[in-house]
């Protein structure tokens, strides 16, 4: 039993936390402001909580198993959430349903560390299901504005269509191997013709749920529809968790069929990288034009993963921590200017620097990290993105990479452009942020700031996976 | 001395200018902060002699290594030689000099100091890293502080001229992080460059990892067909913006082509030291005759620095010791040449408002002192014996002869040529600015420079003159930088 | 002997003046700078004289030895290879710092008077103190690269002086013209440095020279053994160090410089364009002699021929032109040209040398009358406020002493008996006639041509009725300006008695000097032939020069013209340098390779264009395209 | 014929690709849920088959067709939820006419 | 030899695909509904032949009685039953099919090339008892966890739907506001 509660402390935590707010929901008696700071201190507490006690182990017969690298994830992904819960407060506090958007929300998030623990496609897919579609009920959580709804039918479409190619695949892969377990599984995939069909099955899904070009058509329109802390979450919490899982169903299932993915990574990063930026290049909207290079970030994602799983692992478990702060920083920023004044353009940035300053740094802080400019950690996240990708000896992977963030760097430079160097006659009046975001805020920034820079977390990160 | 001060002090002096009240205290803060890395610079060059006279042949002194990553292996691994210190003592000049001519900015003062200042610290940090992955760290530190400064502060089109420094710089970098990501994967998982100096990778390796990292770092350095960053970004750049990117920007690329691309790859350099040569050779007087046809200050040294910036390319192609004193040489003496011109064209323009030569005329009469500093930063740039561009261009002309065949001589001879053309433009930008009849009566009534001008002005030229009129100490402090790597190339 | 240091002092004493004269002049000294600046180089001149009587009455067997006083490496290349900076003491740097330190302080002094009223007086001795240390510092240079290093110095401080009245466009056309043509020359010099050092292994002259003599020596083996376009390198290398030479002492085709460089003071056209630094590039072939005369005989054969075409040249020209200066100058480069081609002529040691002594003396005698000439020449511009000779006339009344001084130079230029330009021409002509009778005959006609274009000057200036009445009638120049007129004439008169040939001649052994009555019999009347066809013309305002000018035609408007070599340069380089390499080359810049980079940034962003439209495209053809593409 | 595994392979295989073919052409939302549907059928198609004749000693196969069928359901809730949703905010259901999502 | 239960298994793979096929194809959207309603009886009438009876139960209580009305309660909601489809352009269709085809043949293509190894034993049905005890069962080949899993998917669903569907009064608009503005 205590290894039950151990082992599965994050699903628990999250578990209860979620009954709680139903009480909450139930009870009808908080006001929406009290309850954010409620969901807030709960949420550090659970963060918090995440980072003792973790062990190796597995329950129920091994579907569900859990290490400390596991675990990290898991807190990693927690601590995205508390930023989560601070920076969109502004818009939180006015939504009508605020317990129901957080018990979604932690929904999903238990989905997510199921997906990581999970150790059997049954759960995986129950897992992967649990992420996505309470999600998608988020992403309508803008309810009067046709967007939202768009974006919220377009995912669920999408999400249940990659479902079902998903589980063609595992059906053949059930009927070629005749198990679901991935510890048994690892020992039946041979490389057989159906295998490798069934594997490109299980891949595509896996390219819808990591918007992977060219299975990224819905991300744009999601991310723009829905309310940007549904986007925010999308892009960066779930991104992350199925880029864990990603790795380990790749190398530790899969490893296998090596050879035949190996390929696909490399020719699918290419054009995720190339795709999402050449996207990114020209979108005026803030979201959109985020959604599109996080796209662009999955390619590099991608890059990492195909070298090995030691190094990719290790650098993609470091990168989405610093891709949290970075992309969670620019998308709170949007989020304050959306919800003050309503403008989502990168246009309306015209001038933001004259009057509001301290978002422009964050912002911009962001975006550099986002970039992969020193001294923040996006460019060490990004540079060990790379090097985990050479660990195979593919240099033009590299190159393209490297020419990728040089594209990149133009975009987010527009959008610096934009905030330091325009001139605008009517810019942005200057916005008060409430604490909790400013709080946020500077947690994102010391985090862009700081994660780089303390080597000894990525030798931790390193030290799990051994 | 322990050479985490060189990057505590311009990090602080940052901090302290971020937390400071008003204007004045910017000011003051900054100048107090550079005035200190000057200090510092100048004790290490002591300290460094005086190791050196003591006898201690390392190749690096006051090494020192604090671990950031232990797999990758990657460590703060800090260490200098005579280059290092030389270009330390370049980059402090500049950076006070920089402060200086600086001072009357009015807008975002506060951000314009700090960007500077991180600017310096790249620098710093540039040139003290022996850990390939730390050099290129701090090499990135300093683009986006150049594309802020020219994008804010800067004039004419300058979002167009950030945007493009901006990403050549990066694709420069994205050339150079390949080159040193093989190199890592090739040479037994290491990025420290005295481990990876001991490796000898196989030819063919080298031959792939060479020009990646030349033609990396060549963008920095403006190596021929790449340079077009140099003469939008710096006629763009704010003055004390320009005098960075001439003076110490350009130089990181220089400095990176000769101690890792030249220095770690000696099988690479030999390869393709031809179409180095060739290439800079090009640049050499293609730039000249490109600026020529110039007609704005600004464009005129920026040409002219993709011009003279050929010369240290060249000495580094051609492959001698000599050759690669004189590379470095020119390094520090365009350095601080190129930053003095800049500062020169902004004190004019400060007073003028126009950088178009031709509305200029006669400016002597008005600002005799700028005018003095303006014609001798113009002979220094044409090669004046007594000032430091002589030096360095003649070393690397004799070292480049030393090259006995045809290919060597036409290439040597067609870099000789330059210093002609260079005369043309120089004196026909000296004689139609400082000399001629008055154009505008209004320029000359604007006076002569304020102390802080002429204070940033004696500063450089101080160094200008002491490269001048005595080189033998910069020699002494090079040579043996260059012997080292030509033992390498050498194959001792 | 004098010490090191003290000799050091020749130099560096100009030099104090310019950094003190440079830095506070404008401010504390003022109008005593001039003062300051002649006392320094008074200063200066004593332990010159004083050096150089020392230095030649200390030799050994009737040889000098070359000395090197002092040494002190500047710039290491490589090991063997360094520029040193050196004390050279031998007889021709003997005598040149004599007239270097000579000629400037009387322009000094001059300049006291004639420039007194300059706004930039301080600047302007700043400016000649510079310019004294540079060609202090190239006649003591001891090794090539010093003397490279001064060189261009020289050449600054001629620009600096040229461009002196830096708001007339013609002096800042003309100074800039001046340091460029010099500066391409000097391209020459420095690839010819590099030949010579690659192939000798050193920069020091003593080093170089005799490797490069001696035939046992294993680099000159190499050396003559490798060649290119069939001369040896060895060739090449004097070739291009004699081109250096060329630019500096306006040989042709190098020299259109020299008339144009006259926009300076004239107190400086006297100090360096006429009595100093043009004659560095012979002082550097002299320096250089045994390897032109030993290595490579051909090479001085051709310095023989630029020499003489350079002389005949110029002479001719000089008989056309108004400008008072402007002739003076292309007299000067004819002169130039005699001591060019007395070097050609010459060969090495002994009775063969006599061209090398001959030219030495040449250089020295003419820095005396030449100096006077403009010093004289500045006092009548002075006076009349005109360079034109259509300006001047009668002035003989006006100025008495200057018009004695500079009969008195006309004289000895002209090469009349017993003044000294006719000792050393005596002995140029004899060397070319015993070598090359080809450059004596072109040499004789040149002197005669001399005589004629002086002594036009002279009647123009001095005789024949006032052109027009001037203004004001102030006295003559102030005795600042006369002293140096009178002090010169007296050298101008009596310089050719030295027995040069004991001190200077091509290999250090004394020559004996010659002197033959029947020889000299042909170029003196020639001289007097021309004087008299000028008085003819000139004096008796016959109409004759018209008649002359307009038979002649075409050549004569050639050569007014300066045989167009103005022109063709000014289409070399305007039309062909800058329209079809800078303009192409600025062009190439802006739209290839700057083209190139928009290029990529543009097509980035219009695919980008494309596809932002594909992914606005309908969401299921958006999908059906995605699981296409799979 | 005896049917066996493959002939229910094939159904399920066809009935997968009817889904798709739906999926790709239908604009209508519904009619695209309806595809899902389909194709969420077909795959438990292959799981009960392969249960019953490859694996039938572990029941596998037949959960997962179970926990499927319990998602899709929940899965057509939301969808459904939101169609309404959407339909009462603009009156269309149609994925080409909701197209507000432009830039 | 075709017996009662091979024309029956034929008779059923028919009505699946045909109605499957007409349901992706009808222009009708109520037709669709009904077609698809069909497709799944035919799909559960496969797994009564499969013997597996339970599965059989829970597809058509879950899909035909529990979805397919969903879907048509849908359609009833927002749109004229009778309405028709606007037609594909042919563009769309050949490509469609195309993928589809060639999808369809690598698919059919792999699996009749795997050798797959039929067990020795094919059960009959499987006992509901089973069934259930497994579903609960913690322990080896229990379903527990997975049982969770979804019942938190269900909450969280019926969450989603609720605050989706019941939309308060006062957030209905008929023009929704423009772009980037907030709600009331």
């Amino acid at each position: 039993m205590t290894d039950f509660i151990t082992l599965m402390k994050h699903e628990l935590l999250i578990t209860v936390i979620i009954f709680l707010l139903l009480f909450v929901k139930i009870g009808k008696g908080m006001k929406n402001e009290n309850l954010l700071t409620l969901i807030q201190v709960l949420l550090l507490l659970n963060a918090i909580a995440g980072f003792f006690f973790n062990e190796s182990g597995s329950l129920f017969a091994d579907m569900f198993y859990t290490s400390p690298l596991v675990a990290f994830q898991k807190n990693v992904l927690n601590i995205g959430v508390y930023l989560i819960s601070l920076l969109f407060g502004d818009w939180l506090k006015k939504t009508p349903h605020l317990p129901e958007f957080f018990i979604l929300l932690l929904s999903a998030l238990l989905g997510m560390f199921l997906l990581i623990s999970s150790g059997n496609l049954l759960i995986f897919y129950l897992a992967l299901e649990l992420a996505t579609i309470p999600v998608a009920a988020m992403a309508n959580f803008d309810l009067a504005k046709k967007r939202s709804s768009e974006g919220a039918m377009k995912m669920i479409l999408s999400s249940a269509f990659s479902s079902g190619i998903l589980l063609f695949g595992i059906s053949l892969i059930y009927g070629a191997t005749g198990t679901i377990s991935f510890g048994e599984l690892v020992n039946q995939i041979n490389g057989s013709p159906l295998q490798v069909l069934a594997f490109v099955f299980f891949f595509s899904a896996f390219a819808f749920k990591l918007s992977i070009v060219p299975f990224h058509f819905w991300t744009a329109d999601v991310y723009e529809g829905s309310p940007i802390a549904t986007t925010s979450f999308l892009s960066v919490i779930s991104k992350g968790a199925v880029a864990f899982i990603f790795i380990t169903a790749l190398y530790r299932v899969f490893g296998g069929l090596y050879e035949i993915w190996y390929w696909m990574l490399a020719v699918l990063a290419v054009l995720t990288m190339l795709t999402g930026n050449l996207f990114a290049l020209r979108q005026q909207n803030i979201k959109r034009f985020l959604a599109f290079s996080s796209i662009a970030q999955v390619g590099f994602i991608l890059v990492a993963i195909s070298g090995n799983y030691t190094a990719g692992t290790s650098s993609v478990v470091y990168f989405v921590l610093i891709y949290i702060f970075s992309n969670l920083a620019a998308f709170g920023v949007a989020a304050v200017i959306a919800e003050k004044t309503g403008k989502e353009n990168i246009d309306d940035y015209k001038g933001l620097y004259k009057t509001n300053p301290f978002l422009s740094w964050v912002l911009a802080l962001g975006l550099f990290s986002l970039a992969g400019i020193p001294p923040t950690a996006g460019f060490f996240g990004k540079l060990f993105l790379l090097t985990a990708g050479a660990e195979k000896g593919n240099f033009w992977l590299i190159i393209i990479a490297g020419l990728n963030m040089v594209i990149s760097l133009y975009y987010y430079l527009k959008v610096v452009r934009a905030i330091f160097m325009d001139k605008n006659e009517n810019p942005i009046e200057p916005i008060q942020v409430s604490a909790s975001v400013k709080l946020g805020m500077i947690i994102c920034a010391l985090g862009i700031v700081f994660t780089g820079l303390a080597g000894k977390l990525f030798d931790y990160i390193q030290s799990l996976i051994a | 001395m322990n050479l985490l001060l060189l990057i505590a002090t311009p990090l602080l002096t940052a901090l302290a200018v971020l937390f400071c009240r008003n204007q004045e205290q910017v000011k003051w803060t900054a100048l107090v902060g550079a005035l200190a890395q000057l200090v510092l610079s100048v004790v290490l060059l002591l300290l460094y002699n005086q190791e050196r006279a003591a006898g201690n042949t390392m190749q690096m002194l006051f090494e020192e290594s604090y671990a950031l990553f232990n797999n990758p292996p990657i460590n703060f691994h800090f260490g200098v030689d005579g280059l290092s210190v030389a270009m330390i003592l370049l980059t402090s000049f500049v950076l006070v000099a920089g402060i200086l001519v600086s001072w009357n900015i009015e807008k975002m003062t506060k951000e314009f100091y700090f960007l500077l200042i991180l600017l310096a610290l790249g620098a710093y940090g540039f040139f003290i890293s022996l850990d390939l992955f730390i050099l290129f760290f701090f090499l990135e530190v300093s683009v986006i502080p150049k594309y802020l400064l020219i994008g804010i502060w800067g004039s004419g089109r300058k979002e167009y001229s950030a945007n493009k420094l901006a990403l050549m710089l990066m694709g420069g970098s994205a050339l150079i992080l390949v080159g040193i990501l093989l190199l890592y994967f090739n040479a037994g998982h290491s990025f420290d460059i005295t481990e990876l100096s001991q490796v000898t990778l196989g030819n063919r390796l080298q031959h792939i990892i060479f020009p990646l990292l030349f033609l990396g770092f060549g963008v920095f350095t403006a190596l021929f067909p790449l340079h077009t960053w140099v003469p939008d970004g710096h006629s763009s750049a704010p003055t004390a913006g320009s005098m960075f990117l001439a003076g110490i920007s350009m130089k990181l690329g220089g400095y990176g082509c000769l101690r890792v691309a030249t220095y770690l790859l000696p099988e690479g350099a030999k390869q393709y030291a031809d179409i180095i040569i060739v290439l800079s050779a090009i640049a050499i007087l293609y730039g000249a005759f490109a600026t020529m046809m110039q007609k704005d200050l600004k464009y005129i040294n920026a040409y002219s620095s993709v011009s003279h910036v050929g010369f240290s390319l060249l000495g580094i192609g051609m492959l001698t010791q000599t050759a690669i004193n004189g590379a470095m040489m020119q390094m520090v003496s365009h350095g601080v040449m190129t930053a003095l011109f800049f500062a020169v064209i902004g004190m004019i323009y400060d007073r003028t408002h126009t950088r178009q030569v031709n509305e200029m005329g006669g400016l002597m009469k008005g600002m005799p002192f700028a005018m003095t500093v303006f014609f001798i930063v113009g002979l220094c740039s044409l090669g004046l014996p007594g000032l430091s561009g002589f030096v360095a261009e003649m070393t690397v002309f004799m070292g480049s002869w030393q090259n006995a065949d045809t290919f060597h001589r036409v290439a040597t001879i067609a870099a000789c040529m330059s210093i002609v053309v260079t005369a043309v433009y120089i004196l026909r930008a000296i004689g139609k600015v400082a000399m001629g009849p008055v154009v505008n009566q209004d320029h000359i009534a604007a006076g002569d420079v304020k102390w802080n001008e002429k204070f940033a002005a004696i500063i450089l030229l101080a160094g200008i003159l002491a490269i001048g009129i005595a080189p033998q100490w910069l020699n002494k402090l090079l040579s043996p930088t260059a012997e080292i790597i030509m033992n390498r190339i050498n194959g001792h | 002997m004098p010490n090191a240091l003290t000799i050091a002092l020749i130099p560096l004493l100009p030099l104090a003046g310019f950094v003190l004269l440079g830095l506070f002049g404008k401010r504390y000294t003022g109008k005593y700078s001039g003062i300051i600046g002649t006392a320094l180089l008074l200063a200066s001149t004593l332990i010159a004289v004083y050096t150089a009587y020392e230095y030649f009455s200390h030799s050994q067997g009737g040889k000098y030895s070359n000395i090197i006083a002092a040494k002190y490496t500047w710039l290491q290349f490589a090991p063997g290879v360094s520029i040193d900076m050196g004390l050279y003491l031998d007889p021709i740097s003997m005598m040149m710092i004599v007239v270097v330190t000579l000629v400037s302080l009387m322009v000094h002094i001059y300049s006291l008077g004639y420039m007194k009223d300059e706004e930039r007086f301080s600047t302007y001795y700043a400016y000649l103190g510079l310019f004294t240390f540079s060609m202090l510092g190239l006649v003591l240079s001891s090794n090539i690269f010093q003397i490279y290093i001064f060189w261009e110095l020289v050449g600054v401080s001629s620009f600096l002086l040229i461009g002196f009245y830096y708001d007339k466009p013609s002096a800042v056309a003309a100074s800039k013209k001046a340091f460029i043509v010099t500066r391409f020359a000097d391209l020459g010099f420095l690839i010819g440095i590099l030949v010579l050092s690659y192939a000798s292994g050193t920069l020091d002259f003593n080093t170089m020279i005799s490797t490069l003599t001696s035939p046992e020596s294993s680099q000159l083996k190499t050396a003559a053994a490798s060649s290119f376009l069939g001369m040896s390198v060895i060739t090449w290398g004097g070739l291009l160090v004699f081109m250096g030479g060329a630019g500096k002492s306006a040989m042709f085709p190098l020299h259109i410089w020299l008339p144009d460089a006259m926009e300076g003071p004239t107190p400086v056209s006297a100090l360096i364009h006429a009595a100093t630094m043009v004659v560095a590039g012979v002082y550097l072939v002299a320096r250089l002699f045994p390897i032109f005369a030993i290595t490579t005989p051909i090479l001085l054969e051709l310095i023989g021929w630029v020499g003489a075409v350079s002389a005949v040249i110029a002479a001719i020209i000089a008989c056309t032109q108004t400008d008072i200066k402007r002739v003076l100058a292309y007299s000067t480069m004819s002169q130039i040209g005699f001591m060019m081609f007395a070097l050609g002529v010459s060969g090495y040691g002994g009775e063969a040398g006599l061209g090398y002594t001959a030219s030495m003396f040449h250089l020295f005698t003419h820095a005396m009358f030449k100096a006077l000439l403009f010093l004289g020449a500045g006092a009548v511009i002075h006076y009349v406020h005109s360079n034109e000779m259509k300006d001047m006339g009668g002035l003989r009344k006006a100025m008495p002493v200057t018009h004695i001084t500079f009969l008195i130079a006309c004289l000895a230029i002209a090469g009349v008996p017993m003044l000294s330009g006719f000792f050393s021409k005596e002995e140029i002509l004899l060397a070319a006639y015993h070598h090359n009778p080809a450059i004596y005959w072109i040499a004789l006609l040149t002197s005669g041509l001399t005589a004629f274009y002086m002594f036009r000057l002279y009647f123009n200036i001095f005789w024949n009725k006032p052109y027009h009445a001037h203004g004001e009638h102030h006295g003559e120049a102030p005795a600042s300006m006369k002293f140096p007129l009178i002090l010169l004439a007296v050298g101008a008169a009596l310089a050719g008695y030295i027995p040069f040939g004991k001190y200077v001649s091509s290999n250090g052994e004394p020559l004996a000097s010659h002197f033959e009555l029947s020889f000299s019999i042909l170029p003196v009347s020639l001289g007097i032939a021309g004087i008299a066809i000028a008085w003819i013309m000139y004096r008796k305002q016959s109409g004759l020069p018209e008649k002359v000018s307009s038979g002649l035609g075409g050549l004569y408007k050639a050569a007014y013209r300066k045989f167009y070599i103005d022109e063709i340069y000014l289409f070399i380089t305007k039309k062909v340098l800058f329209n079809l390499v800078g303009r192409p080359a600025a062009w190439f810049d802006r739209n290839v390779v700057d083209g190139l980079v928009n290029f990529t940034g543009n097509t980035t962003q219009m695919v980008s264009e494309r596809i932002k439209n594909c992914s606005r495209a309908k969401y299921s053809s958006m999908l059906c395209t995605s699981c296409w593409l799979r | 014929m005896q049917p066996g595994l493959y002939h229910i392979l094939f159904i399920s295989a066809a009935l997968f690709f009817i889904g798709v073919y739906g999926f790709f052409t239908r604009r209508n939302l519904i009619t695209m849920l309806m595809s899902i549907e389909l194709i969420l059928n077909s795959v438990n198609l292959n799981f009960i088959a392969f249960n019953k004749y490859l694996w039938p000693e572990k029941m596998d196969g037949l959960f997962f067709t179970v926990f499927i069928i319990a998602i899709a359901a929940a899965e057509a809730a939301v969808a459904i939820a939101i169609i309404i949703n959407l339909y009462r905010s603009h009156h269309s259901i149609d994925v080409e006419q909701a197209e507000e999502l432009k830039n | 030899m075709l017996t009662g239960s091979v024309i029956i298994f034929y008779l059923l793979a028919a009505l699946t695909l045909a109605c499957g096929l007409l349901s992706v194809t009808t222009r009708h959207i109520f037709r669709a509904a009904i077609y698809l309603l069909f497709s799944l009886i035919g799909i559960a009438g496969i797994y009564f032949w499969l013997q597996y009876e339970f599965i059989a139960a829970v597809q058509i209580v879950v899909y035909a009685g529990g979805i397919a009305v969903l879907i048509i309660f849908s359609i009833f909601l927002t749109q004229q039953a009778g309405d028709k489809l606007a037609a594909q352009t042919n563009q769309r269709k050949i490509f469609a099919l195309l993928a589809v085809f060639c999808g369809f043949a690598l698919t059919m293509l792999q699996v009749y090339q795997h050798e797959f190894y039929l067990s020795a034993f094919p059960t009959g049905s499987v006992s509901i008892h089973a069934i259930g005890e497994q579903m609960l069962n913690v322990d080896q080949s229990g379903y527990a966890l997975p049982f969770e899993v979804i019942s938190m998917l269900l909450l969280a669903a019926m969450i989603g739907c609720i605050v989706i569907a019941l939309r308060i009064k006062n957030q209905t608009e008929e023009n929704p506001p423009a772009i980037g503005n907030s709600e009331s």
